[in-house]
């Protein structure tokens, strides 16, 4: 596997938190292994993993749940090792928001408040000002039960915000909303982070969440981090399959190296099928591979002509088409090796029509399709 | 079946009288107890001799009405003294067995939450002997050892009130434990990342999140407790609660007052179910 | 203090009362209750070990068969129970809707608000022979003398069910309240007809329901003491009844103590053989 | 508990309101009552050691056996009785008859007698025997206890206390006498266990015959003169019941105090009337309710007051064996 | 409103359900108002709606577990008022699926069976062939909870479809799924109605499904239908504001109605953007109107130049890029108006480095955007 490229500590004025080979198992299963990275200050950054990776586990290592086996844990520079949850600067929003039923929206907020000590009168003034910051004015007397989804999610960001932590963690807090309002909390969430300045560190196994919101995405996998950069170069230069494979919808080809020409190779798959793309790490002729080519990377026209000259072409049968407005595709088998390819359809619907069974035309450039060792 | 499903006539009729009459086999007992409290004739059986207030006021020479029985009162006022020891003790407890058997591993706890419910299927009257017994045994070892009289191991108010807790205490625990089993840990988790103590996270999330079901569990608490007889009998001392008392006195010359103070506290068993109604809004029955 | 000591001290203050209990009021009074069993008056005042209290009850029919009566009658005031508790269960778990159905729950627990005591002297005035039904039935004309309705097993069936009904409503409505009602009609949809449905759907779901109230009724009847001894007739044998006059009316402690020994036993051997037979586990079942 | 007050465990009727409150008013001595009978009384008592009380009234024949077995009374302080209120021959008898070990732990309080009660227009019995005949069937009742074993045995002309210290013989015999009553059983409508329970069928017309103790034989005669008690040719079963001390008994001063107030005439007669029964308190007689007197009377001719047989102490074990003829005799079909 | 376009019943040979003037209310609610439409035999019909519109409603009326206050209902032209649901030739997939837990995978497929009195071993051999048919084959053994989400839905469809219904009723049987699982079902679905040609109705509240999977589509709207046609009618002509708000992403703008031109009418919104588009019904000059256009029929550009000719251009300030690989979209504000617009940047990744405060330039054709009277 080639080695990720973990963000280096910087100095502790920059960043907010650093975490330094930090390890954690199990029993015999390791649930994070000696992973090392660091967090700018006001940055909004995500990891990105698939189930069970471990992100939870690290997230509530930082939250001071979960004590580590073995690392450190800086938080503004001072270590956390043996620092119980409630005296570290960070706070979290939970996974279903475990707000407290039992209390209104303003004792949510007030409470973290209250525990420092804070007298009432203050308490009230912080509690109003931040409900007044994430858009819900005047909705202290309020009971829990009786916010939207989305008003809760705020709630539940405010309650952590007014503490004003050095560090907002969160756990995939947008996982139980449904779809239209997921879309919309994300642009919000995005938003607020940018106003407050406050830093993110946010937890989902969404793609589209991470890529939207954050400045930096860390990509998890069996509790190590594959490649950290921002959404761009996560989508756009993927350090691995792994990465290329979770990152955006991908068409994913297995085969072994024909050719090789500079930092461009041919893939042949099994049935034949021969592939020109970008190799990423070491990866030479005779090798086997994996090749991921985007299905909004590859142009598609009823006729051979309308394809940009240069590009390698192919034809193929179109199988069926998934029209989803602007994100349909379609499904098409190559012609000579019937290999089953996934491409996105022009945003303007020119395509929309295509009928199953038609022939289509299709191209990439090799430039954007990517080769692994696999 | 279900309302959603269309059924035939018949059975829709069928199963509305069968649970209409299983109401009435439910209420005619109370019924007939409560009409008979105002018979006036000097025993609690039909025929019919009219209507009388004596039961309740009377305090003559061959009529004690309710109010002016002082046995009966102070009876009355045992089974409450022992039923709010018993709800204390039960609900306390209780409380700590739920967070004993649902938060702490620990060797044996399979045998221990077993044990747990035991005592809802061991019959009160060997329940009550078992722990007569073994009380008189330590007591008669102090007294011949010793010389010391450990008063409240022989029958009495404590020893029934251990004896009532001992089964209480299991329905109170699988009350309260049922409840904290449902208990999201992470508003816990998310008091304590607020910045609680573990002591604060306790008293203002978890015992408030807690609290119906401990209020639950102590009104049942109340009630078992006021209404045990078989446990209680075995127990029992020189001033026995309300129900080993109206037992002795079916026996030994039941008069209306008994219809009486059954209708008192038929009352107060409809008050209180008045008032759960009250606070508990439609549809949220558990 | 660390984190783990911490924990561990939480744990035994946590497990001090529970092992009170267990241990004083539970465990040991019942091995005392064993000892006891085990022993038989040697002379004034002097006891000695001898398996005598059980050789009497293996020897004398009498007690032998008033078990067996007693966990007759038990089994059958169960089934009663059940046959009669389901249906109305299950109105108030699936058909009454809102607040009709906490209304129809909270009339449910009301009469055993009121003690059993109350309850009987009620059944007493009902049934005895100058009582209202037989009087209702001269009424009526059904009878032409007056009936005396007290002093029969049936009687003491009817008593026993009463007793216990909301022990069997209380489990069956939770088990039925989580039959997720789309479980019933995809059933039907499926062309099931409401018997089959009941059979393969609704019951398999509520047995743990069912299991838990069967085996609380049946323990309940099997030590009822009032119940048999005031409504049961000069026939009344109930198993309660032969402890409470060894205890009492005996002062022989020791046969008291065996006859004790053995009803726990044998009635724990019975629900324990009812719930292999059912394939249920007794842990599971008394949490529903 | 401080010393103020006595708690008195005795039978239902024995401590009437007013006496209690005129003790208290001459003590200062409160009096807490427990009603019971003879078996919950030894019992109670053996379960505490002879604690939770300071005065009891077991039957004469009941304490000499419960204390050799299980130690619950202490003796009686016999200088701090006022000998002189009782009848002379009946607090010698029941000295005697407690007596263990050389200490006394009784003295009489309240005697009567087991006789039969009769609804004399739908019965006409006149002995135990009755209570068994085809005529009577399905209307009697009686108590599934040793006097209803023990009377058997005199209906059938046998002498039971005579075997009393002869468990074998007196096993035979209850075995013969436990027959007896299963095949009586088909005329019970059922075994009476609470007075009420009895008086209420009585008066109802449910029953016509029962055995049962005189007092509620002419409680039922107050109301309904067709109901009458009568003693049994074969002998009415004669009890006294007493004054016993609890072992850890702690006012032994309210006992004794409680003791020579219900001796005294004027008092006795007043309990007794209330009991419905008569006293051992010497010269209450005179001063007895003339209702009861003339009821006495007509009970208890001279032939039937000489024919009264009154109970031993019981041995030792003579319980056993009779528990399990009665368990048999409640299990017969 | 415009009057919604209701397929007229026609003859019971073509027609699988025909429902005429149904209706039902709930004591002084309407849920569903008189409602007429038929679906084609062996087509694909989805409902889509908001939540709380009637479809549910409509299903348990054509399942026959709501009884309706009025109109009609055929089945292969067999009128079902009156007809029990378990006479009826229906089957429903249940939104929690329903599956019976007490029974193994085989038992609940051959339950229907088993009631139709059809022996064991002629059911066991249909259910073998039915699992085969979803792609579960030999699991008849297994118990309802080791399956996979994705696993139960299979076997809750095998269920129904092993009765060989006349019509199978879905209702929202993806809405429990999580989303990667969702994505995929949806395919699979459509794949699986083709296969076995039964007629579905298919009830949604999720456009994208909707869109994928089906031959006709209704939008529902409080009790109505809005519009009934095909996924690309919907999307490209929608017939109300409703639908075209409610059916893939729109920008949505209110004015009033400056100017007309044949099919053409330009409104101007309050800030004073003017906008082209096609009129959709009545709608003339003066009148208060809604406008939308898609972000995605939207062209963007750093030059006013790389934009195509002819069509009303704009100039905007970028406000944020919403990264999100192929579905990246940039939020901009007209430059004039400062109006908020949602445009879709191009699939190839061109204007993936956009950054805030940038000015661009937009255009889109006027007959892409639509607008309906207010
Ligand atoms: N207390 C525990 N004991 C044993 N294994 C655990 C424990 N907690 C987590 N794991 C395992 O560690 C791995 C990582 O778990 P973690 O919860 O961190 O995953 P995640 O990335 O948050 O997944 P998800 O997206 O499903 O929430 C999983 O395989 C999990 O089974
Ligand atoms: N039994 C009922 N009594 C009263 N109102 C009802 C009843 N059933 C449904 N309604 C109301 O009818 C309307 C339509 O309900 P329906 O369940 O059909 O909506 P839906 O479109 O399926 O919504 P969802 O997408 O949330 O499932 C809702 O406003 C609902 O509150
Ligand atoms: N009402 C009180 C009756 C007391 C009877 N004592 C009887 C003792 C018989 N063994
Ligand atoms: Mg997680
Ligand atoms: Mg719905």
């Amino acid at each position: 596997m080639p080695n990720p490229l973990p963000a280096a500590p910087a100095g502790a004025g920059e960043h907010d938190l650093e975490v330094l080979s930090l390890h954690k198992g199990f029993a015999a299963f390791v649930a994070v292994q000696d992973l090392s990275f660091s967090v700018r200050r006001g940055s909004f950054f995500s990891i990105l993993g698939p189930s069970g990776c471990g992100k939870t586990t690290l997230l509530r290592m930082i939250a001071g749940f979960i004590a580590p086996d073995g690392g450190d844990l800086r938080i503004k520079g001072q270590s956390m090792l043996g620092v119980a949850p409630n005296r570290r600067p960070v706070n979290m929003v939970f996974q279903h928001l475990a707000l407290f039923p039992m209390m209104s929206v303003g004792e949510n907020i007030a409470y973290g408040l209250e525990r420092r000590g804070i007298k009432s009168a203050a308490a009230k003034a912080k509690v109003t000002d931040m409900l007044q910051r994430v858009g819900l004015p005047g909705s202290e007397g309020k009971r829990i039960d009786q916010l939207s989804g989305g008003q809760k999610q705020r709630v539940a960001i405010a309650r952590s915000l007014v503490l004003e932590p050095a560090l907002l963690l969160l756990d995939e807090p947008l996982g139980a909303l449904d779809l239209k309002l997921r879309e919309h909390m994300k642009v919000e969430l995005k938003q607020l982070q940018a106003e407050v300045g406050t830093t993110f560190v946010y937890i989902t196994h969404d793609q589209s969440e991470a890529l939207v919101m954050s400045d930096q995405v860390a990509v998890m996998n069996h509790g190590r981090f594959e490649q950290v950069g921002s959404p761009q170069q996560l989508y756009y230069q993927p350090a691995t399959a792994f990465v290329a494979g979770f990152v955006g919808n991908n068409n994913r080809f297995e085969g072994r190296v024909e050719t090789r020409n500079g930092e461009q190779v041919l893939m042949r798959t099994a049935q034949g099928l021969g592939l020109w793309s970008q190799r990423v790490g070491a990866l030479d002729v005779g090798q086997t591979a994996v090749l991921f080519v985007r299905p909004e990377a590859i142009e598609i026209g009823r006729q051979a002509s309308e394809l940009p000259p240069g590009d390698p072409a192919f034809s193929a049968t179109v199988h069926s088409v998934l029209f989803d407005g602007g994100n349909s595709t379609v499904q098409v088998n190559e012609a000579t090796s019937g290999a089953p390819l996934h491409i996105a359809l022009p945003l303007t619907g020119r395509l929309a029509d295509l009928q199953t069974g038609e022939t289509v035309h299709f191209a990439y450039q090799p430039s954007q399709a990517w080769c692994f060792q696999a | 079946m279900i309302p959603s499903l269309p059924r035939p006539a018949s059975q829709r009729f069928g199963l509305g009288a069968f649970v209409a009459g299983f109401f009435v086999f439910l209420f005619v007992p109370l019924l007939v107890v409560a009409v008979f409290a105002f018979n006036d004739a000097a025993y609690p059986t039909p025929p019919w001799m009219g209507f009388t207030l004596d039961w309740f006021a009377a305090d003559s020479d061959t009529r004690t009405g309710l109010l002016a029985d002082g046995e009966l009162m102070r009876s009355l006022g045992t089974s409450a003294w022992v039923a709010l020891w018993v709800t204390v003790l039960s609900v306390g407890v209780g409380t700590c067995n739920a967070f004993l058997l649902e938060r702490f591993e620990f060797p044996g706890k399979n045998a221990i939450a077993l044990l747990t419910m035991l005592p809802l299927v061991i019959p009160g009257v060997i329940l009550g002997i078992s722990i007569l017994a073994f009380a008189s045994r330590i007591a008669n070892f102090a007294d011949e050892t010793w010389g010391l009289e450990l008063d409240f191991l022989r029958p009495g108010l404590p020893l029934v009130i251990l004896g009532q807790f001992c089964y209480i205490v299991t329905i109170a625990t699988l009350t309260i434990s049922a409840s904290l089993r449902r208990f999201d840990r992470t508003l816990e988790e998310a008091a304590y990342n607020l910045g609680a103590s573990r002591l604060a996270v306790l008293w203002t999330i978890t015992l408030p999140y807690l609290r119906p079901s401990m209020i639950g569990a102590a009104a049942m608490a109340f009630l078992m407790s006021f209404e045990n007889f078989n446990t209680t009998l075995m127990l029992v001392g020189s001033d026995p609660p309300l129900t080993v008392l109206m037992y002795g006195r079916m026996r030994e010359g039941a008069t209306p007052v008994l219809n009486a103070i059954s209708l008192f506290l038929m009352i107060a068993s409809a008050l209180l179910a008045l008032m759960l109604l009250w606070r508990k809004p439609a549809g949220t029955s558990d | 203090m660390s984190e783990s000591t911490h924990r561990r001290f939480f744990l035994w203050v946590l497990l001090a009362p529970a092992l009170l209990w267990l241990l004083g009021l539970v465990i040991l009074p019942h091995v005392e209750l064993l000892l006891l069993s085990l022993q038989a008056r040697t002379g004034p005042g002097e006891y000695g070990f001898s398996l005598e209290q059980y050789r009497t009850f293996v020897d004398e029919p009498l007690y032998w068969n008033t078990f067996v009566r007693t966990a007759t009658l038990s089994v059958l005031a169960t089934v009663l129970t059940l046959l009669l508790a389901f249906p109305a269960a299950w109105y108030i778990a699936k058909v009454a809707q809102g607040r009709a159905k906490t209304v129809l729950l909270v009339l449910c627990l009301l009469p055993f608000w009121v003690s059993e005591m109350v309850r009987t002297l009620g059944w007493l005035i009902l049934l005895r022979e100058t009582g209202v039904v037989s009087s209702v039935l001269q009424a009526v004309g059904l009878a032409d003398q007056p009936v005396e309705l007290l002093y029969r097993d049936a009687t003491i069936l009817v008593g026993l069910v009463y007793a216990s009904l909301l022990f069997m409503v209380i489990p069956l409505v939770n088990s039925l309240e989580s039959l997720d009602d789309s479980l019933i009609e995809a059933a039907y949809d499926l062309g099931g007809s409401t018997a089959n449905i009941v059979r393969r759907i609704v019951i398999p779901h509520a047995a743990p329901g069912i299991a838990a109230g069967c085996i609380v009724v049946f323990m309940l009847c099997l030590g009822n003491y009032l119940t048999p001894t005031l409504l049961g007739g000069k026939n009344s044998l109930w198993f309660t009844e032969q402890i409470y006059t060894q205890f009492i009316t005996r002062f022989n402690w020791n046969q008291g103590a065996a006859f004790g020994f053995l009803l726990l036993f044998l009635s724990s051997l019975l629900v324990w053989t009812g719930l292999k037979l059912t394939g249920q586990r007794f842990g599971a079942v008394m949490k529903t | 508990q401080d010393n103020k007050t006595l708690r008195l465990l005795t039978w239902g009727g024995y401590a009437p309101k007013d006496v209690i409150e005129q003790f208290t008013k001459e003590t200062g001595f409160k009096v807490e009552v427990t009603t019971s009978n003879n078996e919950e009384m030894i019992s109670k008592l053996r379960a505490t050691a002879g604690a939770g009380f300071d005065l009891a009234q077991p039957s004469q024949d009941r304490i000499a056996g419960p204390q050799t077995e299980f130690k619950i009374y202490k003796p009686m302080d016999m200088s701090k009785i006022k000998a002189d209120l009782f009848i002379p021959s009946m607090l010698e008898a029941t000295k005697k008859n407690t007596t263990v070990g050389g200490a006394v732990y009784g003295v009489p309080h309240i005697w009567g007698t087991d006789g039969l009660v009769v609804n004399t227009k739908t019965s006409k019995a006149t002995d135990y025997a009755d209570l068994c005949v085809a005529e009577n069937a399905g209307k009697v009742s009686m108590r599934l206890k040793r006097p209803t074993l023990i009377a058997m045995a005199f209906a059938s002309g046998k002498d039971p206390f005579a075997l009393y210290n002869d468990p074998k013989a007196y096993g035979a015999l209850m075995d013969e006498m436990g027959k007896k009553l299963a095949d009586c059983k088909k005329n019970v409508k059922f075994y009476w266990d609470g007075k009420d329970q009895l008086l209420a069928g009585i008066r109802s017309g449910e029953l016509t015959t029962a055995m049962m103790w005189d007092t509620g034989g002419w409680e039922l005669n107050k109301a309904n003169p067709d109901v009458k008690f009568i003693a049994p040719k074969s002998g009415a079963l004669g009890w006294v019941d007493t004054f016993a001390i609890p072992a850890k008994g702690r006012n032994d001063a309210a006992a004794y105090a409680w003791i020579n107030f219900n001796m005294r005439p004027e008092i006795a007669a007043k309990v007794a009337s209330a009991a419905g029964n008569f006293t051992a308190s010497k010269g209450a007689d005179q001063m007895m309710d003339e209702g009861l007197k003339k009821q006495f009377a007509d009970s208890f001719p001279e032939a039937a007051l000489n024919n009264i047989k009154w109970y031993p102490a019981v041995p030792a074990g003579i319980e056993d064996i009779e528990g399990r003829v009665l368990d048999r005799v409640k299990a017969a079909k």
